[in-house]
Parts: structure tokens; sequence; C-alpha cells
């Protein structure tokens, strides 16, 4: 049980280090499209090291973070997105 | 440990596999579209697969229920995502990456 | 010793960098924006600490159900609650004066602000 | 071990954001840097088992707080990006730097990460909430019943302050009603 | 009903406050008219409270019926009410003056409620994080009736206010976060014990106190935390000057001294007499600096803020003395200033509309044009320079008593000197106000904040303004019977 | 956007599930108000800003904002004339039973009105932001 704990913490880890990884991408760009996919990516990583933090737990209350959290990477891609196309417009 | 419990493992570190997989693309990848690539198929599969693991591992039904709920959504909306994106830098006129210009890359 | 009290303490320490950098920001950053995320990061910081100190280890969340625990504290998390919506209300009026200080003077550099406001 | 391995990479990720979003020149950049700080921020606060905390920053850091600042973002312009990150001013830094010590030394005085036995999550107050709260309001989680029930003050003066911010952006913004 | 008065200080402004923003679906203009029935009301509430204390002693509420430390506790004690009525008072003359100086939209009315809530809540609160929700709602407050001027300069000012302001709670609120660590209590009367219980010396305690303390100086406007605050209260409408240089940081002040003699008590300042020795280099830092920054002021309004920074170090000095005497006299003082500020920051605003002038130079020669406001303009600076027998006087009369009483010294000093500097600016501007040939020659210049002319309210409120400040020394002895209704015991030692 | 179609409807059961479950599970009106309010902005970056503010009529927003701000303070109040201090929810039982819980609930329903409404309304406000023009004429 311990063990099987360990093995979900530690892939939830390796999933957040992925994260930093793409964090790289954030800071050099070179354009903003890069640096969304590169957050929206790092957002990824975050749920599913959110869902493996519930496993490990057995809270299956994160889940619902998880889920807010899906909902809202997406919400921010299509922002960032429609950001850069009418940029000086309306929006 | 239980044999759901090693698939569970299994499957948790196939999906580590691929979202390292998408990390190195992200940062080696020459330009956005072949980013926006790694990061909607490879990525995608490696959420979907620790995702899958987090619903094998949970044991109750609600829970359960709320990771595949989970999966199916994360499968939805991370292609739309980085599709919107790709559009969004073809609109504003960045051209793909091609072998000539990138050979010093 | 240095070593023990970073393994027992890590979390105040990142509460440390994090309170530096906001402030390095507020203080240093030339653009407006970045200073309201500045101010943000400075907050986060001070919630870390707090939700550090309601943690106890093994601890579930505190939802009661019978025969589990222990808990962690739930008052810290109630505060931060109302810090973090406190923290929200704050970042929407200060967008707003950003959003108002461009429409009149067209600039977010502070120097240059500073320029044209004394004059 | 594994937890903290795990928190500890959370830290580096955390602390890597708030580097980014305070160094780099594009604000747009740092506005993003910002946002995936939001994200790990609320991983931390899940693995400090704090859900109610972890989701309103998810709801709150990721959704409304980058929202509004791409908004302000689309209103204003950024400047130009002559450099990809801002020039670190050493005085600065010596400065904060300073402050930071000055928090620091007194780290080693707190209780340990984890202990049961301090003030807070082993003291009175606690321990009262955790024994009483279900009976006393028939709420299992706790943290609701604290929130709304024993500092519903405190609740209410949360409700306000987000009530002012609306009445106050409007008047910022010299508007008579939401349009 | 009496029972729940306390809470209902808070609450009436709440509700009041959802009114205008709900209402301006649909009616343009109710916002004064709901403020000021709103305010009376308080004001009523207010009154009776004071007279509940003032027979009955300390009233204690325990909100939604959970105990302290518990629950959230309120607590009227003779400082509370004190402050309650200022709070009041001054709304009210600040209403009167802005029914014709504006501004009239609905939203600012909506604001100044909230400010008045968040007042309120401040001063009756018996919980530290509480008082931390109610510093942001006031803070919140003040920056929107800050940048409410039509000016681009207000937004400006607003912002600076708004960061450094946020840094301030957010310092305060961290403070907070060492003494829930080292005690696990919020409840300040709980704190109070459980903190001599964990050690005067421990490092959490003394962090606490710092930090505290650093972050309610930002608030009150010590220097070197002042920085936002000359602008706030130059580049904001003269009504909001008026309103936040009388009572934002009074609260503030207010505030800290609940958390010194309250939460830290007497016996903490004694156990560490180098945090008192803290306390009072700071503020006599902040006399001198303010006074020296006042004097070298060109700008009226701009002098009367850095006037603020020194006066309220004239203040924290007075509470950080800690002796009876100190106490009261700070605690004149914080009450007497709010009353003076208030007053010449409406009165300056008056001179504005009625010749345009603003600085120092373009004062010259305004006695005549507009003999009112300039009368009581220089009354009020009398007042504030400590001339007896006005309240100024009594406030720092007591305060060096108590100083020479506890053998500091150096606080003595200091105060005369910044006397002889209140002294130096306000004679320079009464000197030009009479006895100079005037600069500006054109009649009425447009009104700044769009009100159209001065009303005979507006004349009104700045003319109790300076009666108040020599009435109220009259008031010294009610001061002093009210300090011994406090839940804190301040004694000589 | 089909997907922001297809999910919209998702996240709205959501919202209202985070808001009405904060009393046995993590969440409740602020977090639901928010999420709740996250939809109209996810529907207006799909379909405009503009069409988005006539299809919502932004007269809800301080309707919401305000209305809010009444049901919490109605409830301390309604307490109070019970017999109870403000906010003594308990004082309901007379009333009906479970009245804390159910005191707690409408609580939350109140904040998540709030917070809903504010959000939207500081969403609408900033993307409109600050009409210079406007404010030349008039002074």
């Amino acid at each position: 049980m311990v063990e099987f704990e360990t093995a979900l913490l530690a892939v939830a880890g390796a999933f957040v280090a992925f994260a930093v990884v793409a964090l790289y991408r954030v800071y050099v760009g070179p354009t903003t499209h890069d640096r969304v996919i590169a957050v929206n990516v790092a957002g990824t990583n975050t749920v599913v090291a959110i869902a493996l933090i519930a496993a490990a737990f057995q809270q299956s209350t994160f889940l619902d973070v998880a889920l807010v959290y899906a909902l809202l990477n997406f919400l921010l891609s299509i922002a960032f997105s429609k950001f850069n196309v009418e940029r000086g417009g309306v929006l | 440990m239980t044999p759901v419990e090693w698939a569970a493992v299994a499957l948790a570190v196939g999906g580590a596999f691929f979202a390292g997989v998408a990390a190195v693309g992200i940062v080696r990848l020459p330009d956005v579209y072949t980013r926006a690539h790694a990061a909607s198929k490879s990525d995608t599969l490696g959420a979907v697969l620790a995702i899958g693991a987090a619903a094998l591992a949970l044991r109750s039904g609600l829970s359960t229920a709320k990771s595949v709920f989970l999966l199916v959504f994360t499968f939805v909306t991370n292609p739309t995502a980085a599709h919107a994106i790709a559009r969004a830098a073809q609109d504003q006129g960045i051209t793909p990456w091609t072998a000539d210009e990138g050979e010093d890359a | 010793m240095t070593l023990e009290l970073l393994t027992t303490h890590y979390n105040y320490y990142a509460v440390v960098v994090l309170l530096g950098i906001g402030l390095y920001t507020i203080i240093e950053s030339p653009n407006l924006v970045k200073k309201v995320i500045g101010m943000n990061v400075f907050q986060t910081g001070i919630f870390l600490f707090f939700i550090t100190l309601a943690f106890r280890a093994d601890a579930a969340p505190p939802v009661i159900s019978d025969g589990a625990g222990p808990y962690v504290s739930p008052l810290p998390h109630v505060l931060i609650l109302t810090a973090i919506v406190v923290g929200v209300s704050l970042t929407a009026v200060a967008l707003a004066l950003v959003v108002r200080v461009y429409a009149e003077y067209g600039t977010l550099d502070e120097e240059t602000l500073e320029g044209l406001y004394h004059d | 071990m594994t937890l903290t391995l795990l928190e500890g990479a959370v830290l580096v990720f955390v602390v890597g954001c708030a580097l980014g979003a305070a160094l780099l020149k594009d604000t747009l950049a740092a506005v993003m840097a910002f946002a995936a700080y939001s994200l790990g921020v609320s991983v931390l606060w899940l693995i400090l088992q704090a859900p109610d905390v972890g989701l309103t920053e998810a709801a709150v850091g990721a959704g409304i707080m980058t929202v509004l600042f791409l908004l302000a973002l689309s209103n204003t312009s950024s400047p130009d990006v002559d450099r990809l990150l801002e020039p670190v001013r050493w005085r600065t830094v010596a400065l904060v730097g300073g402050f930071a010590l000055l928090i620091g030394v007194t780290v080693p005085a707190l209780p340990a990460i984890g202990d049961p036995g301090s003030a807070v999550a082993g003291g009175e107050v606690t321990q009262y909430y955790l024994e009483n709260a279900y009976a006393e309001t028939e709420v299992r989680n706790a943290v609701t019943a604290v929130l709304a029930a024993y500092r519903g003050f405190d609740t209410l003066g949360e409700g306000v302050v987000v009530f002012a911010a609306v009445v106050v952006a409007l008047s910022v913004l010299r508007r008579e009603v939401v349009a | 009903m009496i029972d729940h008065l306390i809470v209902l200080l808070v609450v009436a402004p709440i509700l009041g406050s959802a009114v205008p923003t709900l209402a301006s679906l649909r009616y343009d203009r109710v916002g004064w008219s709901v403020a000021t029935v709103t305010t009376l009301v308080h004001a009523a509430f207010a009154g009776v409270l004071t007279w509940t204390v003032w027979t009955d002693g300390v009233v204690r509420y325990a909100v939604g019926g959970f105990a302290a430390p518990y629950g959230i506790e309120l607590v009227a004690d003779g400082l509370t009410v004190l402050l309650v009525a200022l709070i009041s008072a001054v709304s009210l003359g600040v209403l009167a003056y802005a029914r014709r100086a504006g501004p009239h939209a609905n939203s600012f009315y909506a604001q100044f409620l909230l400010l008045v809530a968040g007042l309120s809540g401040m001063t009756v609160t018996g919980d530290v994080f509480n008082l931390y929700v109610f510093l942001e709602i006031t803070g919140l407050a003040a920056y929107g009736l800050v940048a409410s001027g039509r000016e681009a300069r207000s937004a400006v000012a607003a912002l600076k206010y708004l960061i450094i302001g946020t840094i301030g709670a957010s310092l305060y609120l961290l403070g907070v976060g060492y003494a829930l660590a080292a005690t696990g209590t919020l409840n300040m009367a709980d704190l109070s014990v459980k903190l001599a219980d964990v050690g005067y010396d421990s490092t959490l305690v003394l962090t606490a106190f710092g930090l505290i303390m650093a972050g309610l100086a930002v608030k009150v406007a010590l220097f070197p935390l002042h920085t936002w605050q000359p602008d706030a209260y130059t580049d904001s409408p003269d009504s909001v000057s008026a309103f936040i240089a009388a009572l934002v940081s009074t609260v503030s002040a207010y505030a800290l001294a609940r958390i010194l003699f309250s939460v830290f008590t007497v016996d903490f300042l004694r156990a560490v007499p180098a945090a008192r020795a803290a306390l009072v280099a700071v503020a006599c830092v902040s006399i001198i600096a303010g006074s020296v920054l006042a004097v070298a002021q060109a700008d009226v309004q701009r002098m009367l803020a850095y006037s603020s920074v020194s006066q309220f170090g004239l203040v924290i000095a007075g509470f950080a003395v800690a002796t009876p005497l100190a106490v009261a006299g700070a605690t004149v003082h914080l009450v007497g200033h709010a009353v003076m500020k208030g007053g010449l920051f409406a009165a300056s605003g008056i001179i504005e509309r009625e010749t345009g002038a603003t600085t120092v130079g373009g004062y010259a020669g305004m006695g005549g044009r507009t003999p009112l406001a300039a009368g009581t303009f220089t009354l009020l600076a009398l007042a504030m320079v400590g001339v007896p027998p006005a309240v100024g006087f009594v406030g720092k009369w007591y305060i060096v008593l108590g100083a020479v009483n506890a053998g500091l010294w150096p606080v003595v000093a200091v105060l005369l000197v910044s006397t002889l500097l209140t002294l130096a600016y306000f004679a320079r501007l009464g000197e030009r106000l009479y006895f100079a040939e005037p600069t500006i020659r054109s009649e009425p210049a447009a009104a700044a904040d769009g009100g159209e002319a001065v009303s005979t309210a507006m004349i009104a409120t700045v003319v109790v303004a300076a009666v108040l400040a020599v009435a109220l020394t009259a008031a010294v002895p009610v001061v002093d019977a009210l300090l011994d209704r406090t839940v804190f015991e301040v004694i000589a030692g | 956007m089909t997907t922001v179609r297809f999910v919209a409807p998702f996240i709205l059961t959501f919202a209202l599930f985070v808001m009405f479950h904060g009393a046995d599970s993590p969440g409740g009106g602020f977090q639901g108000g928010v999420i709740a309010g996250s939809v109209v902005m996810m529907l207006a970056f799909a379909y405009g800003i503009d069409s988005t503010r006539r299809w919502l009529d932004v007269r809800a927003v301080p309707a919401l904002a305000s209305g809010g701000v009444f049901v919490f303070v109605g409830i301390g109040l309604g307490a109070m004339a019970l017999g109870g201090q403000f906010l003594q929810y308990a004082e309901y039982e007379a009333l009906f039973s479970h009245a804390i819980k159910y005191g707690i609930e409408l609580v939350e329903l109140g904040i998540g009105a709030i917070v809903a409404g504010v959000a939207i309304g500081l969403f609408f406000l900033l993307a409109t932001g600050f009409d210079h023009i406007t404010e030349e004429e008039t002074t």
C-alpha cells in the first residue's frame, strides 16, 4: 500500500518536473504562441499531478480541483490565443 | 501490491513517459506548429494514460466517475486548445519551419 | 543542522523567497501591470505561510467523517480563503486603475509617468 | 520523503514561475508566467491538504485573475521588448535581500512543517473546531463550518470586499452602471 | 436592539452601500440621500452605544453566538466609542460638505458608506484577523474615493496608494500569521494572555510585533512609509481629502494603539524596552521629517498632508510612551487632529473654489476675498500649532507631561522643535493670507471638482470644525473618563 | 467554437455542484460563483464580448451583487429579529429543522451570487476600459 502511494506520488513528481521543463519555453518564447503552448502543457501536467495526488491520498475531493483546473486551463488557452489575434481590437 | 495497483502504476509510468516526450518536444522542436503538435498529441496521450491510472487507483465509485469525466474532458479540450493556438499563430502570419532554414538549429 | 532546518522548514524558506521576489517586482519593475503581479506574488507568499502552519503530517483535509483523522487545522484555511478573495478584489481594482492611468497618460512606464505626473 | 521531493519539485516550479513573472520584460509573458504560478501554487495547497484553498486558487488564480490581467493588457500597450529579461538592479536586490534575511532568521523559531504539536495544528482553537464543528453545525467540511458559522462575520466582510471591488471599479472607470 | 448596536454600527452602512448600486439602474442621484439617512442612523447607534459604555462599561458581543476565541468577538470600550462617535460626526460633516461640492455619482456614495462600514468595523472588532478584513474594506473604499477625482492625477495617486497600502496590509497579515504560529488563536483578549505565556522574548512574538506595527505604520503614514499619503490627499476631490485625512489614518492609528495595548499590552513594552524605543524612534523621526517636509511645500494641501505625517508621529509617540497621561494626550490629539485636519482640508477646498488659490504664494491677500473660510482656516491652523485653549494644545501638553514623567527627554525636545516648525509653516501662510498683496487677480476660478459654488452647508461644516477644535478642550475630562472604561490598563512604570 | 458550446453547460452544472456541495466537500459559494462567472467569460471569448453583452442583461450584475449582500445581511438580521445574535443561524431552528446547515447553505448562496455578479461585472468593465472621449466632453 505504502509503495503504491509512493509510486503514484513519484510519478506526480515526474509530471511536475516536466512542467518545470516546459517552463523553459515560457521563458525564452520566442513568440507568444510558444509560451501559450508551454503554459498549456504545464497546466495539463498540473492537472495530472493533482489527479495522481488524489489517487495517492484516496481523496476524491481533490479531483474537483483537477476538474476546475482542466476547465480553466482550457479557458486560458482560448483566451490567450484570442488575445493575440484581436490585439488592439475590442479584445 | 495488487494486480490492479500494478496496472495503475504501469499506466502512470507510461503516461509520464509520453509527458516526458512532450516536454522534450516543447523544448527541442523548432517552431510553434511542431511544438503545438507535441503538446496536442504526446502530452494529451500522457495525460489521458495517467488520469486513467488515477481512475484505476481510486477505489470509490464517485471518484472513478469523476476521473473518467476528467479524462474525457482532457481528451476533448486539450487538442482544441492546441488547435486554437496554432490557428492564432497562422492568423498572425508566422510561417511554418522548413528543413532548410532550420539546419543550423 | 542547517540541512535539518532546511528539510523541516523548507516551506518557510520558500515563503521568504516568494516575499522577496514579490517585493522586488513591486519596487523594481518599471511596468505598472507587473507591479500588480508582484503584489500578488507577495501575497501568495503569505498565504503559503498560513497554509504551512495549518499542515500536520499524515493528516487528512478537515472534512469530518467518523473514525478518520487526524485532520489539518481548518482555521488558517478559512483565513486564507478570505485573504485570497481580498487579493482578487484588490487586483481587480488595481487593474482598473492601470487601465485608467493608461487612458489618461498613454503609458504604463513608471518613470515616464513620474515625469508626466510632476508637470 | 517522496512527498517532500514532490513538494520540492512543486516549489521549484512555483519559484521558477515567480522569477519569470518578475523578470520577463514582455508583460504578456509575465502574465503567462503568473498563470503558471497559480497552477503550481494550487498543487502546493493540495499537497498541504487544503483542497478548499486549492479550489479557490484554481478558480481565482488561473481563471478570473489571468483573464482580468489579459483584459487590462488589451486596453493598454506593452513596452517594447528589446530584451528578454529585465536588467537586475543589485541595489534593490540587496534591499529586498535584507528584508528577506530579516524574515529568514525567524524561520528556525517556527514549528517544523507537519508538527502535530504546534500551536496551530494542535492548538486549542483548532481542536475545538475539529471536535465540535460537525456537532454544532451539521456541516462535514470544517472549513465551511468555520467560514460561514464561527467566523461568519469575516465572511460577511469578504462578501463586502468583493462587492466593494465592483463598486470601486465602476467609480475608477467613471461609469454609473456596468455596461 | 440595544444589545446589538455594536454589530449594527457595521451592518447598517453595509446595507446602505448596497442600495445606491442597485438604485443606479433606475435613478441617477439617490446616493446622497441614502448616505445621509444611513449615516444619521449610524450616528444614532453610535450615540446610544456611547451612552451604554458610559453607564455600563465595556460592551462585548459574540457574533453568531459563538463565544470567543472560537467565534468573532466585537468589543466596545471607552476608546472605541470615542472613535465611533468621531467617525459618525466626521461623516456627517463630509456629507454636508459634499452635498454641493460633489462628487455626485451613486458609486461615490456607495464607497463612502463602505468606508464608514470598514472604519466602524476596524474600531469595534476584537479579533486580529477580522481587523485585517476591515482594514482591506477601508483600504479598497479609500482607493476608490481617491480615484473618484476627475483629474488624471487622482488615478496615479490611487494606484500608488493601493500598492503601498496593500504591502502594509500584507505585512500586518504576516504579523498576524506569526502571532497565530505562536499561540494558535486570533482573539485579541485571548492573544494577550497566550502571548504572555509564550514569553515576550520569543522570536515569534517579537516578529509578530514588528510586522504588525510596520504594517499599520504604513496605513498611518509614518515616515518613511508615508510616500502614498501626500499624493492621495492632494489629488483627490476636496470632500474626499477632508474625509480621508480626518479618518483613515486616524482609525489606523487607533488600530495600532488597540493592538499595542489590548494584544501586546503595556507589560510587553516594559519587558522589551527595545520595542518601545523603536516605536518612539520611528515616531520622533516622523514628527521631525513630516514638519520639515511640510515647511518645504509650496502647495497648501500637500503641506497639510505632510503636517499629518508629523502629527501622527506625535500621536504614536504618545501611545509608545504609554503612561496614562501620555495615552490620554495621544487620544485627545488623535480626535482633535481628525477634526482640525478635516476642517483645514475642507477650508482649503473652499478657498480654492472661491479664489482659485492652491499654493502658499497664491494665498497671498486672500484673507479679504474669502473672509470666513480664511478666518476659520487660520483659527484651525492656530489650533493645530497648539495655541491654548484649542484642543491641539491639550493633546500636546499631555503628551509632553507624560514624556517628562517617563523621563523620555528626546520626545520632549522633538515635540518642541516640531511645534516651532508647525508654527513656522502655518504662520507663513497666515502672514500671506492677511498681510500680502494678492498674486491672483482673476475672480473665482472654475471649481475643480465640478461643484458650482460654495454652499452654506460647506461653510457651516468648516465653522463647526473650528468651533469644535476649541470646544473639544472642554470635553477632555470626558475622554479621561472614557479611557478608564477600556479593556486595557495603562499603568505608569 | 463548438467545444465551448459543448463544455459550457457542464461547467455551469459543475459550478452549481461546487456551490451547493460546499457543506460536505471542499467548495462553496465563492468557488462556485467564480466558476459560474468564468462560464460567461468563456462564452465571451468564443462568441465575442459584444454579442455576449447583448445576450446577457447587464442589469443582472448589480442585481446579483447587491442582492447577495442583502441576502447575507438579511439572514444575519433575521436571526437577530428572532432573538439571537447577528448571524446566529441556530435561531432559525424555530422555523425549520437543520437550521444551521441550511443557514450556512443560504449564506454560501448569497456569496455565490455576489461573486458571480462581480466577476461578470469586472469582466465587462475591464473589457470596455476607460472611455477618455466622453470624459473630455463632460469637463
